[in-house]
C-alpha cells in the first residue's frame, strides 16, 4: 500500500472514499455514470453519491423507476456501447431481482459472444444489519456471485480498500458484484487524495498470529479483529486475514498463513452452507490437511428482527474467540470472554435507514 | 364529499377506524426516539382513508395484502393491535413473535396476509392468494394494496395479465402517494397513465383523486360486488399522500425533494377531520376515548411482553 | 401490396434479402438431419419479411437487436453468411469461435448485438445500447426485434417505461406470431391489445397485420424518421407466422395445436413469392443463382474449417 | 428400499416415474395443481406432465405466459391458502427470473411471519447438456438455493428417487427446488406402481469401495458409476454415493464413508467455487481430516456450445478415474483409461430439446 505513504493523505470514513472515488473516475473517464434510485437524492445513498448530481448533471447521475431487472440489462447494454454503468442497490437483497440479468447476460456475454463484446459495469449493494433490518433487509448474498464464472466479486472492509477496490472496479472490463456493508460506512481510514488502485485477487494480513488463522469476510472481519484481541488475552494468537477480493480469491496466502498455524476460521457474513467460507475451506483442505477447520457465519435461519433474536444471529468478537479457542485449545473446557467489545462504528451507526 | 349524509353506523365505523390509525401511528412517532421499537418504521399517516375506505366494504374473511406501509391497512382490515405494538417492540407476543418487526406484519384470523419490505412481491402472492380463492369458489375476495413504485417492477404487469386471463376475484388499489423514497413520478413514470394501461388488460379500473373515504369506500363496494359476480379483477388508483418522512417518524418538509404547501393541501382535505366534523361531540368523543384506552393496553401489553425466548431463534425455519 | 410499383434497387434489395434468408434456412434444415449442425435451431422461414423491411430502412452503423430464433435478422443487417454456418457447425472460424451456436448470434462490425436464449433478457440490454447512442448523439438508433411471448416477461414493461421516460433512440418490432413454443395468445394474454398498452407509455405505435414486406419497410421507415429527429422510442407490432416447428428443422402441423390451413393462408401471401413476381426472370434468375453460390461457399467454408483449439474453453472468461 | 420388493414393480423411465408422481399425488389430494409454459401441449414437458391435462382439466394444469417472477408468487399465494403448487421449468437457467419470490418470499415466509403461513410448493428444474444448450441452457444453480435457509433441495438420479422425491416433494410443507437433469430423462429403474416417499436426507451407497469415496450429484452420478468401473480395472475400488437431496444432506452418511476410505471426491454437476462441492468438502473436513480431498465439475468457464470444447467443460467418467486414481496413487504417475464407456442414455438422449 505504497501510496499510503503519500503526503496528501486523510482520514476519510468508508463513505466519503467510496464517494471520492467515483467522483474521480467520473472526472477522468466521461463514460462512467452512476444509476439507480434515489442516487440522486438529498440523502445521496447514506453520502456516497452526494454531490454528484450537482457535479456531473441528472445525465450521468441517474434516478430510476423501480425496475432493478431492466435497469441491470440497460446497464448492461450501456457497457456494451463503451460506457461505465455503476448501479447501485441500498440492499443485497434486490440484487435477487437482477440475477437473471447479470447471470445469464452480464456474466456470460463475453465468453458467449466470442469476445465481441465486454460488459464494464459495477453493482454495488449494501448489506444492512440491526435497526429490526430483517428477514429481506439483511442478506449477504456474494457467494452465489462467486459461483458464477464471467463475475467479478470485492467486499472491501475500510475506507482505503473503498476507494481503491471501487477505482479499480469502475476500471474493470467485466461486471464486478461491489460488496459494502451498513456498518463500515461510519468507519475511517487513511486514504490518498490521489487516484489509486486496489488490485483484486490479493489477501490482506491485517494481524499477525501464529496459533490460528482466522479469515474475515466483509463486516465480520472487525469482528474478528476485535475476537482476535479477546484472544490475545488468554494467550492465543490469532493471524487475521482480509480477503479484499472474493473472486478473484487470494486462497494461496490463505493457505499458507493456515498451512503456518495449522488451523482455519472462515467467519463470513452471510449463511454458511454452499458459502464463501466453504469455498475458502475446501480450497485449503484441497492444498493441506489441517488440524482444524471451521466456518462461521449466519445462523442457519432467516434473520429475525427482534434484537434479542437477531443478536444470536450473526456471530461476534465473543462467539468468534470462543469457538477459536476451541480450536487451538480442543481439551480444555470451553472458554467465554466476559468482555464483548463494543464497537466504534455501532456507537456512530444511526440506525434505522 | 361525495356522500352527504352517511349512514350513521358506517361513518361511526369509518371515523372509528381513520382515528384508531391516525392515533396509532401517532403514538408509534411519539415512542419512537426512545429505540423501544427496534423497527424501521413507515407510517401511514395521510394515506389512511385508502385502506380505510376499501376495508370498511370487506367481509372478514376476505383476504387483505399490503406493503411495508402497512399499519394502516393492517388495522383497517381489523388486525390486533397488541400484536402489532408487540411486534413492533419485538417481543414475543407480536404478531409474528417478534421476527416481522413493521414491516412484515401479519394476522391470518383478521384476514391479513404477510406484508413484505421488498417493493411489487406482495402483488402475484395476492393473486396466487385469489388463484385458491377462486377454486375455492365460496365468494372470497383478495384485495391487493401497493404503492405508485409498486407499479414499475415488471412483476406488476405480469401479474395483472395473468389475474385478467384467469378472470381471478382480486381487487388491485394503488396508492398513488407521488413518491418512492425522495423520488417523484416525472423521474420514473414515463406519463401519468395507469389505469388507462391497466384496462388494456381488460381489468375495469377506477381513479379517485382526492383521497375521500366515502368515495373510495363507494367505488371499492361497487368492484368488490363486480367481483363476486364473477366479472374478474379490479383496479383502483387513489391519489394520497404521505405526511411524514418515507421511513421514521419525523416529517421532512425542510428538504428539496417536496414543499410543505402540498402537506397544507391534503391537510385541508384531510377525511379523519371532515368525519369527525359529520359526528356529534359526544359520539365523537367516546369513540377517541375508547381508542386512546385500547392504544393505551397495546401499548402497555408491548412494554409488559417478555422478549422471545433464545431458542426461537430456530424455530419455524421449516414447516412441519 | 401496400406500394404498386416499388423502385427497383429496392424490390432487387428486399427480394434477395427475403430469398437468401429463405434458402438458407432451408439448407440449414436440409443439412440438420445429418448431426453437423449440433445446437437447436429455430427457424424464421416464413417471417423474414418483418426482419427485411426494418433492416432495408436502417443505416449500416445502427445497432440491431434479436432473439435466438435470429437467423433472419443477423442476415437482414448484413451479418457475415460465413461466420454464421462456421458458428452453427461450432467451428472455430465461426463468429463467437464457436461459443455460441444458432441462439447467441453476433456480429458487430454489421451492428448484430449478441441473441439470447432467455427470452425477453435482450430487451433492456438493446435499450441500454440506445442509452449509450443517445449520449452519443451522432444520430443512431437501435432496432429491438423480439416475440409475442417475450412482451409477457415483466422487463418488457420496464424497459418500455425507461425507454420513454428518457426518450432513447430505439425501435421496437414485436414479431407476433401468436405462439410460444405451442402456447397460443388466448392462452397467454388477457387481451389483445399490445399496441394500445404500449401507447400508454408515450410510445407512438404501428401495427401491421398481413406481413407485406413494403408496408413493414414503410412504416419502420418513418418510424426511424421520428426517432433520429429525437421523437423518442417507436414501437411496430408485426403480425406474422412460423411455418416450421418451434425448434428444430421440420413442420408440425399434424400436432393439434395448430392447423394447416393457418400455414396455407400466409403461404398465399407469402413476400417471397410476391416480391418474386415483381421481378423480372432475368433479375431473379441472377439474384438466386447469387445466392445459391453464396450459402454454398458458406457452407463450404463451415465443412472445411478447424475445430477451436482446446485451449479456447478458457478464452474470454473475463475481458481484460 | 423395502417397497421395491413389491410385487407390482415394473422397469419404468425417469420420464414416467416423474409423470406417475405427479399423476398419483393430484389424485390423492385436489390441492395439488401443475403450472408452467407449456406444461400441457402435446410434448408435456418430454412427458414428464403428459396425459395430465386431459386427466385433471385445465385448471389444474395450467398453461402460463412467459412470467416467471410473477408465476413464482402465485405459485406461493396459492401455497400460503393451502395449495400445492408445482411449478415446472423447462430448464434450470430460467429460476434466476423467480430468485426474488423463492429467496425474499418462498424461503422466508414460514419464519418471517413466525409460522403463521406454509409455502408447501415444488419448482421443478430440468438441467440441460449437450446439443449446444450452451450458456443459458446448461446451468447447475442447486448450490444458490442450498445456501438459504427455508428452501429444500432434491436431485434425484434414478427413476425409483425420481417418483419418491416427487411424492415427497408435493407432500412437503416448504417450497422444494426439485432438480432433474435432461440426460437422466431416458434411463429406468424399478419403480413400485403404489405411491411411496423417499425421505429427504438420507444418502444412498450406490457402489461400495475401500479405496477413495466419489460423491456424485445430479447426472455426474451416472459418471461417477462408469469410473468406478475404470479405476476398478486397475485395481482401485471406489465407493460411490449419491447424496439424492442436497439441503437437508446427509453428511454424516458422506463422511463416515470418507473416513474409512481416507478420500473424499466430489463430482457436481455445477460450478465448483461455492458450489455443493464446497459444502460437502467442507462440512467432511470440519468433521476429519482426510489425506486427500478434492472437486470436480463444470469448468470455471461459461459453457460452450461446440461439442469440441463442451466436451472439455464437463467431468466424465475418464476424467473422474484420472483423477481418483491420482488421489489414490499420488505417486504414481498419471493415468488415463484408454476405453471411454459410452453411458446407455447418451445413445436413447434425442437432442436437441
Ligand atoms: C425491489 C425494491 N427496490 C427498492 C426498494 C427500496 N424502497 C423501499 S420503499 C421504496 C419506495 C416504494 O415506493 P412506493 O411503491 O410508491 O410505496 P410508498 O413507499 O410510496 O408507500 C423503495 C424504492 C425496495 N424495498 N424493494
Ligand atoms: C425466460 C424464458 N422462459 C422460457 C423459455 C423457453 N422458451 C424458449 S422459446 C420460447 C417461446 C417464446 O415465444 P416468443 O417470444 O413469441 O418467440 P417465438 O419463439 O415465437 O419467436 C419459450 C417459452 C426461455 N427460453 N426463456
Ligand atoms: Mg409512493
Ligand atoms: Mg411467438
Amino acid at each position: 500500500m505504497s501510496t499510503q505513504t503519500d503526503l496528501n493523505v486523510r482520514i476519510l470514513s468508508y463513505v466519503d472514499a467510496l464517494n471520492e472515488a467515483v467522483e474521480q473516475e467520473m472526472e477522468l473517464d466521461e463514460n462512467v455514470f452512476v444509476i439507480g434510485l434515489n442516487v440522486d437524492d438529498h440523502k445521496g445513498i447514506q453520502g456516497t453519491t452526494q454531490g454528484l448530481l450537482e457535479k456531473f448533471g441528472s445525465e450521468r447521475v441517474m434516478d430510476t423507476p423501480l425496475s432493478e431487472d431492466a435497469i441491470t440489462g440497460i446497464c448492461i447494454g450501456s457497457a456494451m456501447a463503451g460506457m461505465r454503468p455503476i448501479h447501485v442497490h441500498i440492499r443485497m437483497d434486490f440484487l435477487l431481482l437482477c440475477m437473471n440479468q447479470l447471470i445469464n447476460m452480464a456474466a456470460k456475454a463475453h465468453y458467449m459472444y466470442g469476445g465481441q463484446t465486454k460488459v464494464p459495469m459495477v453493482a454495488r449493494s449494501i448489506i444492512g444489519k440491526s435497526w429490526g433490518q430483517g428477514a429481506q433487509h439483511s442478506q449477504g448474498l456474494h457467494s452465489m456471485f462467486m459461483h458464477v464464472p464471467g463475475l467479478k466479486v470485492v467486499a472491501p472492509t475500510n475506507a482505503y480498500d473503498a476507494k481503491g477496490c471501487m477505482m479499480a472496479a469502475i476500471r474493470d472490463n467485466n461486471p464486478v458484484i461491489f460488496v459494502e456493508h451498513r456498518l463500515l460506512y461510519s468507519t475511517d481510514a487513511p486514504v490518498p487524495v490521489d487516484p489509486y488502485i486496489v488490485d483484486f485477487g490479493n489477501a490482506r494480513v491485517v494481524g499477525e498470529g501464529s496459533d490460528i488463522t482466522l479469515v474475515g469476510i466483509s463486516y465480520m472481519l472487525i469482528e474478528c479483529l476485535a475476537a482476535r484481541d479477546l484472544l490475545s488475552e488468554v494467550g492465543i494468537s490469532a493471524e487475521v486475514i482480509d480477503p479484499v477480493s472474493l473472486m478473484p480469491l487470494d486462497i494461496d496466502s490463505i493457505a499458507s498463513s493456515a498451512k503456518r498455524t495449522g488451523k482455519l476460521l472462515v467467519v463470513d457474513n452471510a449463511w454458511t452452507t454452499a458459502g464463501a467460507g466453504a469455498e475458502i475451506v475446501a480450497a485449503v483442505c484441497e492444498q493441506a490437511s489441517l488440524s482444524s477447520v471451521g466456518r462461521m457465519g449466519y445462523a442457519s435461519t432467516t434473520c429475525p428482527t427482534t434484537p434479542t433474536l437477531e443478536k444470536l444471529f450473526y456471530p461476534n468478537a465473543a462467539s468468534i474467540a470462543t469457538r477459536a479457542f476451541s480450536m487451538v485449545r480442543p481439551k480444555e473446557k470451553q472458554w467465554k470472554p466476559d468482555v464483548e467489545p463494543i464497537l466504534p462504528h455501532e456507537v456512530a451507526f444511526r440506525g434505522p435507514f | 364529499m361525495s356522500v352527504k349524509c352517511p349512514d350513521p353506523e358506517m361513518l361511526a365505523r369509518v371515523y372509528y377506524s381513520l382515528r384508531l390509525i391516525r392515533r396509532t401511528e401517532e403514538e408509534i412517532a411519539r415512542i419512537y426516539p426512545s429505540d423501544k421499537i427496534k423497527s424501521p418504521v413507515h407510517l401511514s399517516i395521510g394515506q389512511e382513508s385508502v385502506s380505510v375506505g376499501v376495508c370498511d366494504v370487506l367481509e372478514k374473511n376476505d383476504i387483505m395484502s399490503a406493503t411495508y406501509r402497512g399499519h394502516a391497512a393492517y388495522l383497517a382490515k381489523g388486525g390486533n393491535l397488541n400484536q402489532m405494538f408487540a411486534e413492533l417492540y419485538g417481543k414475543g407476543t407480536g404478531g409474528a413473535g417478534g421476527k416481522a418487526g413493521s414491516m412484515h406484519l401479519i394476522d391470518m384470523k383478521a384476514g391479513v396476509l404477510g406484508m413484505s419490505a421488498v417493493v411489487g412481491t406482495t402483488i402475484p402472492v395476492a393473486a396466487g392468494y385469489a388463484l385458491a380463492l377462486k377454486r375455492e369458489n365460496l365468494g372470497r375476495v383478495t384485495v391487493c394494496f401497493f404503492g405508485d413504485g409498486a407499479t414499475e417492477e415488471g412483476v406488476f404487469s405480469e401479474t395483472l395479465n395473468f389475474a385478467s386471463l384467469h378472470n381471478l376475484p382480486i381487487l388491485f388499489v394503488c396508492e398513488n402517494n407521488g413518491f418512492a423514497i425522495h423520488s417523484p413520478l416525472s423521474n420514473r413514470w414515463a406519463k401519468e397513465a395507469l389505469c388507462e394501461r391497466v384496462s388494456t388488460y381488460s381489468i375495469s379500473t377506477h381513479e379517485i383523486s382526492d383521497g375521500d373515504v366515502f368515495a373510495i369506500r363507494q367505488t371499492a363496494k361497487a368492484a368488490l360486488n363486480a367481483i363476486r359476480s364473477g366479472e374478474g379483477p379490479q383496479f383502483m388508483e387513489c391519489k394520497t399522500y404521505r405526511w411524514r418522512e418515507h421511513v421514521g417518524p419525523g416529517e421532512d418538509y425542510d428538504e428539496d425533494y417536496r414543499s410543505r404547501d402540498e402537506l397544507t393541501f391534503w391537510q385541508k382535505n384531510d377525511p379523519l377531520t371532515t368525519t369527525a366534523k359529520m359526528l356529534t361531540d359526544l359520539k365523537r368523543q367516546a369513540i377517541d376515548i375508547d381508542i386512546e384506552k385500547k392504544i393505551a393496553e397495546a401499548v402497555k401489553f408491548a412494554e409488559d411482553s417478555p422478549w422471545p425466548d433464545s431458542k426461537e431463534l430456530f424455530s419455524h425455519v421449516y414447516a412441519d
